[in-house]
């Protein structure tokens, strides 16, 4: 069967135009009932690294993605690579040039303390990115566990675990992760505690939701049927289905984590000085506005490409990996 | 339906009514309008709420800038010192042993809910303030009324104040704007905690209202026993952040802001907006943990001293507007000479000496909020510390808390070097000195207990007002200087920015702010 | 439809319970000793054991605990440790303020974020579908306290146009009976002070209300992309009537239900971003309030306000589920048998 | 084909572009057919031979990014691609109305029935509120619906797929149309409505003396209702004739194929599998060069895949097969 596929940089046709078309690659005699489409049906049935492999070419065909994916590999160099990069030490004070404008010496200027704050901003980019992917990863595994119980489970044991994840969200994640925060200490280490654990209720729905949704599909019954265990069938059968909307959601997730690190530092809850954190040395700069506005500028810019970034590259993987949304 | 109705024409009702008055109250208006163009507001803008507005029960500066527009005490400083003059006492008598106060009170003194103020008056205050009536959170009752025996009321105009032990600081405590200042007792009496929010006191304004986080109101007190206020109206705003403040001065929504540090100082003049500096009473400091192995040496702190360009650091980090401290008491408190030196800057001697000691690492902790003697918090100041210990070869490591959580862990002593400062109460030295002989660890964060420096202290305490006196603390800032227990960093300047059109206020070295003789012109 | 509610009513009870603990104990197991604060710079060990002990901070958690609550529930949230007043009224009189900056954001991210979502749909890949979308990604990318910092630097710093903080201007504050500054002056005919409180709460309400404005764009345009694809679309267009009225009735209608989720969602998130923005803007509500008083561990102060935030946000997500019933005749007519 | 009096509609050379990125769908290839006054015109094809797809260009309601490239749609002599958007809307549901396939998701869920009726008939009638749904009414009633006064503030939801159908019948006719396109109207309908409503459309043809153009890929439909038959495949006219001589006698290979996989009764008693035309539909991306057909034809011949066949004009309908040639020495006529 040909399959109709659109590029996903190109908005589908309108569905209703689209359905005529479609129907052309039906055969004679077929009827269908009305305007599905049968593309969609097929990538359901397709193998998953059939599925992988699609998903990479559909990413890379997005320019978007494809900027922001390399910028995000930019910013793990940094990361990773970046202290040996910078061209001056951005823990080191010098009382002697404080306060410079940027300059050639200082291409972001310095801060109160004479610090580098070009060097501050790429040893920022480990902070970040560290705290973005610890605390997704602990919310992913927290959530995805209680997501996957509680849905499969069912009964008392579902309801203890969503009404506990109710009430984590009924406290706005920033007020509950300052309170966190205020509880625990400054500390990058406690920063990640403090965001992973408000992002666990995110994780724990979709999974959930996912698996009571995939939990009535036929060859579930059927892995049940040939004695599969519980576990087995979570794993193996269930979580790689529910894999698409989990990465999808994770990528946007190490987005907020990122903001929120930013929040925390801000409001002086994050690290421990004179670790370089951007958030933080926004709250710091805070008092610059007038006087040095690079100080606040530079770390403020940081935190846009960077979050950006991973919003345009969660949008690309949520277009790559499920084909209804390319519509959007 | 029919209740909505009713509803509806009640709220028009109200709101006729209020038009009505603000039409009643425009031609009341009117005269100060024409008077020779100025103004009849004055907007003064701080950077947080008042804690509350009973001045036993709060202990900051928010607060008492306010309070001392509203109240009293029996005694006030004079406008450009710390000197004691008279207020609601016109003269007192002090015996000759020391311990026993005798105070001529004002006659004619009303409070602003019409109630009279007399000697009883006096002793319901000071009375609220002593066992067994003290309650914990009286924050400044131990240290201004700590030594009071009794008082009695000797006649409606005299009372006399008996102590348990000489006190020559207690005469300067009297004039302090917390504990000191006399309340109404029928608006104490009136119900739980009314005075917090609705203070009622003898001063030349009147409590109006106070809009939680927005602003307090006062308006001028007509009944006033003194001058009365030149301005009618004074409104206190809250803009917490400080460029906010400035911004706010620039764009005249407010005539004057404080809180100010050198990093707004150029917009506010470069708004055409004017600076008020004067010196502070206030000190910055670095303490070392004298109880640990690494410190409990002299020479160790020395040499650590020796590591840190003060000047350098105080030039940079404050940008002029604070002085570096070469002694733990600002110039103009009594004691003050210019006699006493620190530990000179000496990165050469630092090495040697802290090799000698065999120091490689040191633990610091650190505020991170700015406070009034350093703006530029707690945790700048640390991290430029480290950086000098750095260039000598010794890494150090901060933990950095908020303000509360910093005094918590203050208290714990789990460090071996900490920052702190202090703000003068009231101008006497033994209100600075005295902390380096506190127990309370929490005050004497260096936690240093030197017998000859306790004994130095409590003879000085009892020695009477003079050349004397002055000399002795003289004396004890040598020793501490001597024993390198703290690093005294800077004096922070009073900075405040306010517009060309305002004139009249006294910014006090307390802190306070004045406002009965502001004028503000259009 | 009543017993769904009464349903969704009960589920409440539990979630708050909750909600009550987790602060709770966060504050009182792990945060920093109240007592050094609360009582100064002269404080003694001595008295800091006796305040402890008048407040009940020497008993056993689970007993403060069962106190606390007992208290809550006859409307006592207790006495702040700094100010000594009543939490309540505390908040009280705080919590005006946050709403109308809400409410404010709010409008201002719906009018705009539907305007633009519905823009960017009908004119898709187009000049104008590019730049909403582009906005909207930074809308959502851009920290908001930065984005209120960079305000403050342009509009009132390099322009002057706008205040760079606070509500209104004292002298022309109305008098107090909702505590909305822009109800009372206008109901009691202080034309200025209504100009001067709004003025004040436009760079606050657009820091705030970005956000959601981002979000609530690109749900609008998915959701109007969506719904323009629909049979009936084609059918309205079929009729003969207006493009107009074919995206302004039949097409916003059902794009706005998905929607109006999300704008309750974004409702109870405000209430998060009010800690950030109040911040930088001096706004006297309980978002700034809670950040000061997280800082000075005034306990009873950040218990209230914890509580009192979840149950706005569970209760605005039972009045954005009811809405979304109210735009869905679907749900509407159906709901009795979903119970 | 010249041009009767009594013409409605006539389509000229209409070809319609779907422009996509991996390549150009020529959805409708010089496609030409007439609709007389108040006669049935059916239009035949699989699904998506571009049937629908010239119905929509008629309408003017397609959609980006397909785009009607050339020909002429001539409606009372008036040529409506040449319309402004507000001229072709006075004619859109007044003059020219239509019949969508899917009832179920053709009415707006969120809105009654009395709103979606009358939004037509006030536009165009200028009626009034009172007076248009005194009207909707009455077309309700027209079409079949039981105590329609109390349905019209119905949902949509809470009628059967047939009633909703009838309800579009009744939207499409409330301003007297001349010309009603019915796009596959009863496909998603079981098979007793289906006749429900075709006999409904018959009877309403009747009663209102409108054209129908009908679009389907049921022949059966076709062979109880249509005048004239026009038969498509891959975007192309391929046999045009009477419905009588087009049942009597179908010409064109394709259409033979279409009347042999129409079950019987006959078919259905023995157990003989339905006939089934071999082969698949070809790319519309990928379209052969020569007869779009040839690949599954059974009477092929070499130049069916080199070169595209003409319409012929063979005894009064119209073929495009090499086949009928006139020309032709290959050609073997049937």
């Amino acid at each position: 069967m040909t399959e109709f596929d659109y590029p996903q940089d190109t908005p589908r046709p309108d569905p209703s135009s689209l359905t005529h078309l479609a129907d052309e690659t039906m055969a004679l005699g077929e009827r269908l009932p009305s305007g599905d489409i049968p593309d969609f049906d097929e990538t359901l049935h397709e193998k998953p690294e059939n599925q992988w492999l699609e998903m990479w070419r559909s990413l890379i065909a997005n320019r978007a993605a494809l900027v922001s994916l390399i910028f995000i590999a930019f910013l793990v160099f940094l990361a990773v690579f970046g202290p040996l990069l910078t061209p001056y030490n951005p823990i080191s004070t010098n009382m002697a040039a404080s306060l410079r404008a940027p300059s050639a010496a200082h291409w972001f200027g310095t801060d109160q303390l004479g610090m580098d704050i070009f060097s501050r901003v790429i040893a920022g980019t480990r902070v970040s990115l560290t705290v973005g992917l610890l605390a997704v990863s602990i919310a992913l595994t927290i959530g995805v566990i209680l997501g996957a119980v509680a849905g499969y489970a069912g009964g008392w044991v579902d309801s203890v675990i969503m009404r506990l994840m109710d009430m984590m969200l009924a406290i706005p994640s920033i007020l509950l992760a300052i309170t966190l925060m205020a509880a625990l200490g400054k500390g990058i280490d406690k920063a990640v505690i403090a965001i992973g654990l408000v992002s666990i209720p995110e994780y724990a729905r979709i999974v959930r939701g996912n698996i009571l949704s995939i939990k009535q599909n036929d060859y579930i019954a059927a892995a049940r049927v040939v004695g599969n265990t519980d576990f087995r069938i979570i794993f193996r059968h269930i979580l790689p289905n529910a894999l698409s909307v989990i990465i999808v959601r994770a990528t946007l997730g190490i987005s907020s984590a990122v903001l929120d690190t930013a929040a925390l530092g801000f409001l002086g809850l994050g690290v421990q000085p004179p670790q370089a954190e951007w958030g933080d040395m926004l709250g710091r700069a805070r008092g610059f506005i007038f006087q040095a506005p690079w100080t606040l500028l530079y770390p403020g810019m940081a935190i846009t490409v960077t979050v950006l970034a991973f919003n345009l590259l969660g949008d690309g993987l949520r277009d790559a990996l499920d084909p209804k949304s390319r519509v959007k | 339906m029919k209740k909505s109705v009713r509803l509806l024409s009640l709220v028009l009702v109200a709101a006729l009514f209020v038009a009505a008055l603000a039409g009643c109250s425009a031609p009341a208006a009117k005269p100060a309008a024409t008077a020779p163009a100025t103004v009849d507001t004055f907007t003064y803008a701080q950077g947080a709420d008042p804690r509350g507005l009973d001045p036993a029960l709060v202990d900051d500066g928010e607060s008492s800038k306010i309070i001392v527009n509203i109240y009293e005490g029996l005694l006030k400083y004079a406008a450009d010192s710390t000197k004691v003059e008279p207020s609601l006492a016109e003269s007192w008598k002090i015996s000759d042993d020391g311990l026993s106060y005798t105070f001529k009170l004002r006659k004619g003194v009303k409070f602003h809910d019409g109630t009279d103020f007399n000697a009883e008056a006096v002793k319901f205050n000071i009375d609220r303030q002593l066992p067994p009536k003290v309650t914990p959170d009286m924050g400044y009752a131990s240290f201004v009324f700590g030594s009071v025996k009794d008082v009695v009321v000797v006649d409606p105009q005299t009372v006399t104040i008996n102590l348990t032990a000489k006190n020559t600081a207690f005469m300067a405590n009297l004039a302090m704007s917390l504990a000191a200042p006399i309340i109404s007792p029928k608006a104490l009496t009136d119900g739980s905690n009314s005075v917090m929010e609705k203070p009622v006191g003898t001063g030349p304004y009147k409590f109006v209202k106070w809009a939680k986080g927005e602003n307090v109101v006062l308006v001028r007190n007509d009944a006033y026993w003194g001058e009365k206020a030149k301005t009618k109206n004074v409104v206190f705003r809250i803009i917490a952040d400080n460029s906010a403040r400035v911004l706010a001065l620039n764009n005249k929504e407010v005539d004057m802001i404080d809180g100010i540090d050198a990093t707004v100082v150029d917009k506010i003049t470069s708004g055409g907006d004017k600076l008020y500096q004067a010196p502070g009473m206030n000190v910055n400091y670095m303490a070392y943990n004298t109880t640990t192995a690494m410190f409990k040496d002299t020479a160790a702190r020395k040499a650590v001293s020796q590591a840190i360009n003060v000047d350098e650091l105080v030039k940079s980090l404050y940008q002029g507007y604070s002085e570096k401290a070469t002694t733990i008491l600002p110039t103009f408190v009594p004691g003050y000479d210019k006699s006493v030196k620190q530990v000179a800057y000496d990165a050469a001697a630092a090495k040697t000496g802290l090799a000698a000691a065999g120091i490689t690492k040191i633990h610091m902790i650190a505020y991170s909020n700015p406070r009034p003697y350093n703006a530029a918090t707690g945790v700048a100041l640390a991290t430029a510390i480290q950086g000098y210990l750095q260039k000598v070869g010794v890494e150090c490591t901060i933990d950095s808390f908020d303000w509360t959580t910093y005094k918590a862990k203050v208290k714990e002593g789990n460090y071996d070097m900490a920052f702190y400062g202090w703000i003068g109460d009231n101008g006497d030295p033994d209100n600075f000195l005295n902390l380096l002989a506190d127990k309370d660890p929490s005050m004497n964060i260096a936690r240093w207990q030197d017998p000859v420096y306790i004994d130095m202290i409590k003879k000085a305490l009892e020695t009477p007002n003079g050349a004397a006196r002055d000399a002795e603390y003289t004396a004890m800032e040598k020793y501490a200087a001597a024993k390198a227990v703290w690093l005294p960093i800077s004096h922070a300047k009073t900075l405040a920015g306010y517009r060309p059109q305002v004139s009249g206020f006294n910014y006090h070295v307390t802190g306070n702010v004045f406002c009965s003789k502001v004028v503000v012109t259009k | 439809m009543f017993k769904y509610v009464t349903k969704r009513i009960l589920m409440v009870i539990p979630v708050m319970i909750g909600v009550s603990i987790i602060v709770f104990s966060l504050m009182r197991v792990f945060s920093p000793d109240p007592a050094p604060i609360v009582l100064g710079q002269h404080a003694t060990i001595k008295s800091i054991e006796v305040w402890r002990h008048a407040n009940g901070l020497d008993a056993p958690v689970v007993t403060q605990y069962v106190t606390y609550v007992a208290k809550a529930f006859k409307g006592d949230l207790g006495t702040s440790y700094y100010t000594k007043s009543q939490v309540a009224a505390e908040i009280g009189a705080r919590f005006p303020a946050t709403i109308e900056l809400a409410i404010a954001a709010i409008l201002f991210a719906t009018t705009l974020g539907v305007l633009l979502g519905v823009m960017a749909a009908v004119k898709k890949n187009s000049v104008f579908d590019a730049a909403g979308s582009l906005f909207a990604l930074i809308g959502v990318s851009i920290p908001i306290f930065w984005l209120g910092i960079l305000f403050i630097m342009f509009f009132a710093g390099f322009l002057h146009l706008l205040p760079s903080g606070g509500r209104i201007n004292v002298m022309l504050e109305p008098t107090r009976v909702t505590g909305f500054y822009m109800i009372d002056s206008l109901t009691q005919g202080n034309w200025d002070g209504f100009k001067d409180a709004f003025i004040h709460l436009i760079l606050p309400a657009l820091t705030l209300g970005m956000y959601s404005m981002a979000i609530i764009t690109r749900m609008t345009r998915s959701s109007m992309l969506e719904t323009l694809g629909q049979d009936y679309i084609r059918t309205a267009r079929a009729k003969g009537i207006s493009e107009t009225k074919v995206i302004g009735k039949h097409a916003l209608r059902n794009s706005l239900i998905p929607v109006t989720t999300v704008i309750g969602l974004q409702f109870g998130a405000l209430l998060g971003g009010a800690l950030l923005t109040e911040s930088v803007f001096s706004w006297p509500g309980i978002g700034k309030y809670t950040v000061d008083s997280i800082l000075k561990s005034d306990f009873p102060v950040v218990q209230g306000i914890v509580l009192l935030v979840a149950v706005i946000f569970v209760t605005i997500n039972l009045i954005a589920d009811l809405g979304y019933a109210f735009l869905d005749p679907r749900i509407k007519y159906s709901s009795k048998k979903e119970d | 084909m010249t041009t009767d009096t009594n013409t409605l509609l006539e389509v000229k050379n209409l070809s319609t572009d779907f422009v996509m990125n991996k390549g150009t769908v020529h959805a409708v290839v010089d496609m030409s057919f007439t609709v007389r006054e108040g006669e049935v015109l059916a239009i035949v094809g699989e699904s998506g031979s571009g049937k629908s797809v010239a119905s929509l260009s008629v309408m003017g309601l397609l959609q980006p990014p397909g785009r009607v490239v050339s020909g002429e749609i001539i409606y009372r002599g008036r040529n409506l691609l040449a319309l402004s958007p507000r001229e072709m809307r006075d004619l859109r549901g007044n003059h020219i109305s239509m019949i969508f396939q899917e009832p179920m998701t053709s009415l707006n869920p969120v809105f009654t029935i009395q709103d979606q009726l009358t939004e037509s008939i006030r536009e165009h009638m200028k009626l009034d509120k009172k007076a248009a749904i005194t009207r909707a009414i009455e077309m309700l009633r027209l079409v079949g619906i039981p105590s329609a006064e109390k349905r019209i503030h119905d949902y949509p939801h809470q009628m059967s797929g047939g009633m909703r159908q009838r309800v579009m019948t009744a939207m499409a006719l409330s301003c007297d149309p001349d010309l009603l396109i019915a796009d596959e109207p009863t496909t998603a309908l079981d098979v007793t409505i289906q006749a429900q409503i075709l006999a409904l459309i018959g009877d309403l043809r009747k009663k209102l003396g409108m054209a129908v153009l009908l679009i389907t890929h049921d022949l059966g439909v076709v062979a109880e209702t249509a005048d004239r038959v026009v038969v498509m495949y891959g975007g192309q006219v391929v046999e045009q004739a009477t419905a009588q001589d087009l049942f009597d006698c179908p010409k064109h290979p394709y259409t033979l194929g279409l009347l042999e996989s129409i079950p019987s009764m006959a078919d259905s008693e023995d157990d003989e599998p339905l006939y089934m035309i071999p082969g698949m539909v070809p790319n519309p991306l990928n379209m052969p060069m020569g007869c779009a057909f040839a690949a599954r034809c059974s009477r092929r011949m070499p130049r069916c895949t080199q070169e595209r066949p003409p319409l012929y004009e063979v005894e009064g309908r119209l073929l495009r097969c090499f086949l009928f040639d006139p020309s032709g020495e290959e050609g073997a006529r049937t």
